[in-house]
């Protein structure tokens, strides 16, 4: 499914690991979610010097020309790493929505930026109650005196607040929920009428909420479907974050079994407990499972096309499992999880995260019987 | 489960009475705002002493050390009636725990110097049974005090104490002997003043991002000998006291999660479905939702059956056990699904918001405020108060050995 | 709630668990299942003569005065010695909607006719896809020439090709599902146009299908509100079948820890496997709590009024915890519990009925929803 | 997972007009009437006899031996038609178990005399490695075959041998050594008949009332030196080679488990809701099988994942114990669901009905007949094969051990 071939992607996966090991430790990753912005301006420039932001864009808008399945190792190590700099958002989210629209001039010039690191734009496309469906956008366009205005909220935007462009979903025909009627449109964050309210997330990211009060726009697609291209942009953050979360569940588990080994209680480490051992494998399966899933979903999986029931699969895997390694985790951590000092927490608190971006297990098994 | 014609009838409207003129809009905040089992401090101690004006602070303490003296149903109406107006709980460390441990234990001496504070709401205890390397094995516990002539002196350290850094009193357990087995040569000390040199208090952070337990730190800290509650290298019987105690007192488990559940019905109320219907109408959450409601009748049952067991019975240990298990699993899946029902607002960082009496408005709906501070502060529901490996690990020797 | 006295209770009780300690040991339990009838007409006749059939029956009926939750006790002992004969179905469902019915005069005979071991009544309220609901009912009544007759097929009738009379609910107006239009009818099983196909179900008890064809048919109440009087009498055998169910989880529990403690695998008995210890401890809880909520439910329990929601309580905790522990206590016996010579899977096999008899959990939770 | 454009369109017609030609009413009716991973004995074998005719019975063997030469991708569209047209899978004892050992350890004399009977369908072989007593410890077996001359005499029982009753020839396990520790002196006997002297097969019955295992005992057994497969006291090795082939051979627990899912699905297609709809319908039940539905995508990648992975390496050993855990707790909730799906008339015992050939109609939808045998039966697919808590500790021990 990669469109680099193996030895690019592995010299990249590598110079990631390499970065993050020598840059980017817990004490380091605290302070950066600690500060104003949320990220570190400085490792974004890095990022882009490295050809990271490039990597699953076409080489006429200056990325690698690969596709999300090629960043599935960066992902992966940034989870290992709990980085915090919104590559899902930027790269993932926007960056793909921007690779998909009509209007590709605009695109164009606007990805490049992008993968230069000089553009950082964010994806408004939940709403209250939309629980994963973008389909469900009551957000409204209309076009007046040669200009597009929108009225409504958007909530959960990832790193929104931060942004230097906001690309919104809004309905200009139709209902709430109908699939037909939505295009994407772009919007300048300091224009009149756009009030973005920013927030720290549990996991130490950044999101904001978006009102809209006739806020002037740019229609970035022209045919009412932008409900489909937004499916397709969320099923490749599914496959990006299922990558990051494998990376979270394996360090959880590595590090859940160094504790309980070195850990002493009646007089044994709490590793020779028979039940505790189980719950460690129970750790491995749920994480050795996902990555399997994550391994073979890719032999089926279309850059450019249909990921339905796939990215479905994976992320109610990524849920159930997320949930049962981050909560075991803590569990066998005993007190010492629950504190804000340990890395542990703040691992869990991003799968938790990741449990609920995009939508939780119920939607995503109605789709899967829908398509099974 | 629910209310029938009811001959208090009188007595509830009075308590509704007394509520609606007395618990004022922060007090009620508070309520609201409640993340965990331990509400946040200042308004709930106010509203403690707010009750104790009135003389029901402490409606099941016999009436001579401030109690109402009223019946066991009047006792549960008032509870009742209490959560129905979604008022904090009031604090369990002096009221429930070390409170009937003095009444049992204590000298004429400690019973006056310690009991009316912990009416009136003047004292917080602090509980310091847990110790850095300790957990769930509380017989290995090392924080010392050795006897000279007319004092202790304390060293080591305790952890997981809730709301030390708003206490001013303090229970704790302490190595007194170090011979013999190692459960034996504990006592249970009191300490009526927690400003004393050598003494720190740390509070800890939470995965909710809220100060709510603290480590205590002790280095040559003088207490005096009337410290010792009960027999000095005892305080084994004092511990097991306290717990059985605990657990037979009148809260309830599952009448806090019937009203944690109706919030939850109430969330889902305003939450959509993801396809511009209301979740509470989707027949899947109904499911999941009565699913927990059928746990909670279990543990109010269970809870029911527990009530009127004889107190150290062979029985009532790992039925005790049996509560703290079920409840706190159950609890836990509460707070799973309102996660799951809250969705993307969950996701914000409110410690503002969460502030009772603050200005910050909420991400999102109120509503779901509380919902993920709920679920990550409950995450020690299973680890703190014996974990609940270690609770199955009791049920089991208790039925291996029949 | 009962209405016998503690002591009439106890002395009860007392004379069931002597009678089945003396007479209905497991291989005598083996027999009995395997025979032509199913269940031994000498024990019931027994069962009749120390008045166990008529515990919850008025005296005036030829009964003991009692309601069903008199008959606890012995439901919990039948339990413990795996009890074929039909006390559920025929004291359970069919005496207690004799109990119910309008035509009294006709009740009343049948009832002291069973009191007295003669009568065994069957009650056929279940139709392809019930799922516990008594409304959705497709037999048909007719009323022709001064005789009703009946139409259609009922499910699962509880030893019902055993059965001395039939009582059929059938519908006369209203659609399937409705609660109105429906009412009890009384058939005599060798009477034309009546097909019983009986057969031994998985846990040793009998049961039948109904065809009918134009049967004719008595009907035993007049107001087309048979549903409401079916939902009270199921409710009722929810509560006896929760206290066979306790009997059996703690027979099993006992059974499972006994084993535990004997079998030795690498050199230890299994029961020092702390993984198989907290099996056993959350198989207490199963059985701890269910007996506690039995125990809870009496004080609120309404022997002539509307008890559904509690009914439905029990009932999806009798299936859980039915499921749990039998699964577990075969788990735990290993191979051996996989067979059909030892008792333990003939007691997972009746927990496995009583779970499936009278609805599975999904539409009790839709009624504790409704309910809640 | 499904089929798309597929280059093996003709491969496939010609399987496909095979089996419509060859399969007969019976062999059908196997298939449909299958409620445990072992098929129907009689028609399996005949079904067995007429691919070997054709020269498929043994596609993923070596031509040499009789296999077909074909490509992977060949043979897996081979097994998903045999699957689409329900056909009932053929026996593995020897086609997956025993045959493949042989290959790699035994002599050219062993195979020529074990090999060819396996392809054909004219020996059927069963399996004996658990002991009464033994069970999931094999390291403690007892069975012992004791040297004299020129030939063994073996003593001992085994149980749980599938289908020995129907048997002609048996592999097993039997200590030859009594020194050392207890994996050593065990050796891996081939026997070419089991019509001898001392040796006595009784089925036994099992939850589902059906004979499908058998114990086998043993009563100074005469067989020939050569039984033995692989060096004398060395059969651990022969064991553990065919452990690791039968779980990384080309048949899937999860394209297994999607069809018994599609049954499921048709079962409830047919069934109604409790409120005059079709179960199949209702949120709740499509909920529960997108649940199982996702868990099968897992065990299915899980195994695509093993199917590339080098036997022997420190990964392959866990994988291979998670593989059985998931697969069969995943079976366990599918057999657990079907019984909910199915409701009452899953409790009518059929035993006439199952036979396959019978003339005794179903109580209950046709589809219904085998849900609770199912279920039944399954109950072992946790026990069976190293339990569930045996691969656990397998698992465990790799993890901490690293």
């Amino acid at each position: 499914m990669s469109t680099l071939n193996a030895e690019a992607r592995a010299l990249l996966d590598h110079s990631v690991e390499r970065y993050l090991r020598q840059h980017y430790d817990f004490p380091a990753r605290r302070r950066i979610a600690a500060g104003a912005a949320g990220y570190s301006p400085d490792h974004w420039q890095r990022f882009a010097e490295l050809g990271w932001l490039g990597i699953p864009f076409t080489e006429a808008d200056g990325g690698l020309g690969g596709t999300p399945a090629d960043t599935l190792g960066l992902m992966r190590a940034f989870g290992e790493a709990l980085v915090v700099e919104p590559y899902l958002a930027v790269v993932g989210l926007a960056g793909q929505a921007l690779a998909r629209v009509a209007d590709t001039a605009t695109a164009s010039g606007l990805l490049a930026a992008l993968v230069a690191g000089q553009a950082r734009p964010a994806l408004a496309w939940e709403e209250a109650g939309s629980r994963g469906n973008p389909a469900l956008v009551s957000v409204r366009a209309h076009h007046q005196g040669g200009q597009w205005r929108l009225n409504g909220d958007k909530i959960g935007v990832p790193h929104g607040a931060q942004a230097t462009h906001l690309l919104v979903s809004a309905r200009h025909a139709g209902e709430a929920a109908e699939t037909h009627g939505v295009d994407l449109f772009l919007l300048d964050p300091a224009a009149g009428g756009v009030t973005l309210t920013g927030y720290p997330t549990v996991d130490g990211h950044r999101a904001a909420n978006l009102t809209l009060d006739d806020a002037p726009a740019r229609p970035l697609t022209a045919d009412a479907q932008a409900v489909a291209l937004l499916r397709q942009v969320l099923d490749q953050a599914i496959l990006m974050a299922t990558a990051e979360a494998t990376g979270i569940m394996q360090t959880l588990l590595d590090k859940t079994l160094d504790y309980t080994r070195t850990r002493h209680q009646f007089g044994v480490p709490i590793a020779s407990f028979q039940v505790l051992q189980h719950r460690l494998a129970d750790m491995y399966i749920a994480c050795t499972g996902t990555a399997h899933l994550l391994e073979h979903t890719l032999t089926g999986w279309r850059p450019h096309g249909d990921n339905q029931t796939a990215a479905a699969l994976l992320k109610v895997r990524l849920n159930q499992a997320g949930r049962y390694l981050g909560q075991q985790a803590i569990q066998l951590h005993g007190g010492i999880g629950m504190t804000d000092e340990l890395d542990v927490g703040h691992y869990f608190k991003r799968l938790t995260a990741l449990g609920v971006q995009f939508g939780g297990d119920d939607y995503f098994l109605r789709r899967i019987w829908a398509g099974g | 489960m629910q209310e029938q014609d009811d001959p208090l009838a009188g007595f509830r409207a009075g308590v509704r009475d007394f509520i609606e003129r007395n618990a004022d809009s922060e007090i009620r905040e508070a309520g609201r705002k409640m993340t965990s089992f331990f509400a946040p401090f200042e308004p709930v101690m106010r509203w403690h002493r707010i009750l104790h004006r009135q003389g029901w602070a402490a409606p099941s303490w016999p009436v001579e050390h401030g109690g109402t003296g009223w019946s066991p149903a009047q006792q549960k109406a008032f509870e009742e009636e209490c959560r129905a107006a979604r008022l904090p709980r009031l604090l369990p460390q002096g009221l429930s725990m070390v409170g009937p441990a003095i009444m049992r234990f204590g000298s004429a001496a400690q019973k006056r110097r310690h009991l009316p504070g912990i009416v009136s709401g003047e004292d917080f205890w602090t509980q310091g049974y847990s110790e850095p390397g300790a957990g769930s094995d509380l017989a290995s516990l090392s924080c010392r005090a050795d006897r000279h002539d007319d004092h202790y002196r304390i060293n080591g350290s305790k952890t997981w104490t809730t709301y030390a850094h708003h206490a001013n009193r303090m229970f704790l357990l302490v190595r007194t002997d170090r011979g013999g087995k190692p459960q034996q040569g504990i006592s249970f000390f009191l300490l009526d003043n927690l400003d004393l040199p050598g003494l720190e208090i740390r509070p800890i952070i939470g995965l909710d991002g809220l100060p709510e337990q603290c480590d205590v730190f002790f280095d040559d800290v003088r207490v005096p000998l009337d410290a010792c509650l009960g027999d000095e290298h005892d305080g084994w019987t004092v511990a097991k006291y306290l717990l059985e105690h605990e657990r037979g007192g009148s809260s309830s488990f599952a009448a806090h999660f019937e009203q944690e559940l109706r919030r939850l019905r109430g969330l889902a109320e305003i939450s959509g479905d993801g396809l511009g219907g209301r979740l509470a109408d989707d027949p899947v959450f109904q499911h999941r939702f009565a699913t927990l409601w059928a746990e909670v009748a279990v543990v109010d049952a269970t809870e029911a059956g527990f009530a009127v067991m004889e107190k150290g019975s062979p029985e009532s240990g790992p039925v005790s056990s049996m509560i703290k298990i079920t409840a706190m699993e159950t609890l836990q899946r509460i707070t799973e699904l309102a996660v799951e029902v809250a969705g993307t607002p969950s996701l914000a960082l409110q410690l503002q918001a969460l502030v009772v009496g603050s200005e910050v408005p909420p991400i999102g709906p109120e509503q779901a405020l509380t919902v993920m501070p709920s679920y990550l502060n409950n995450r020690a529901a299973t680890i703190f108060g014996g974990s609940s490996e270690i609770q199955r690990n009791i049920i089991a020797k208790m039925l291996l050995s029949r």
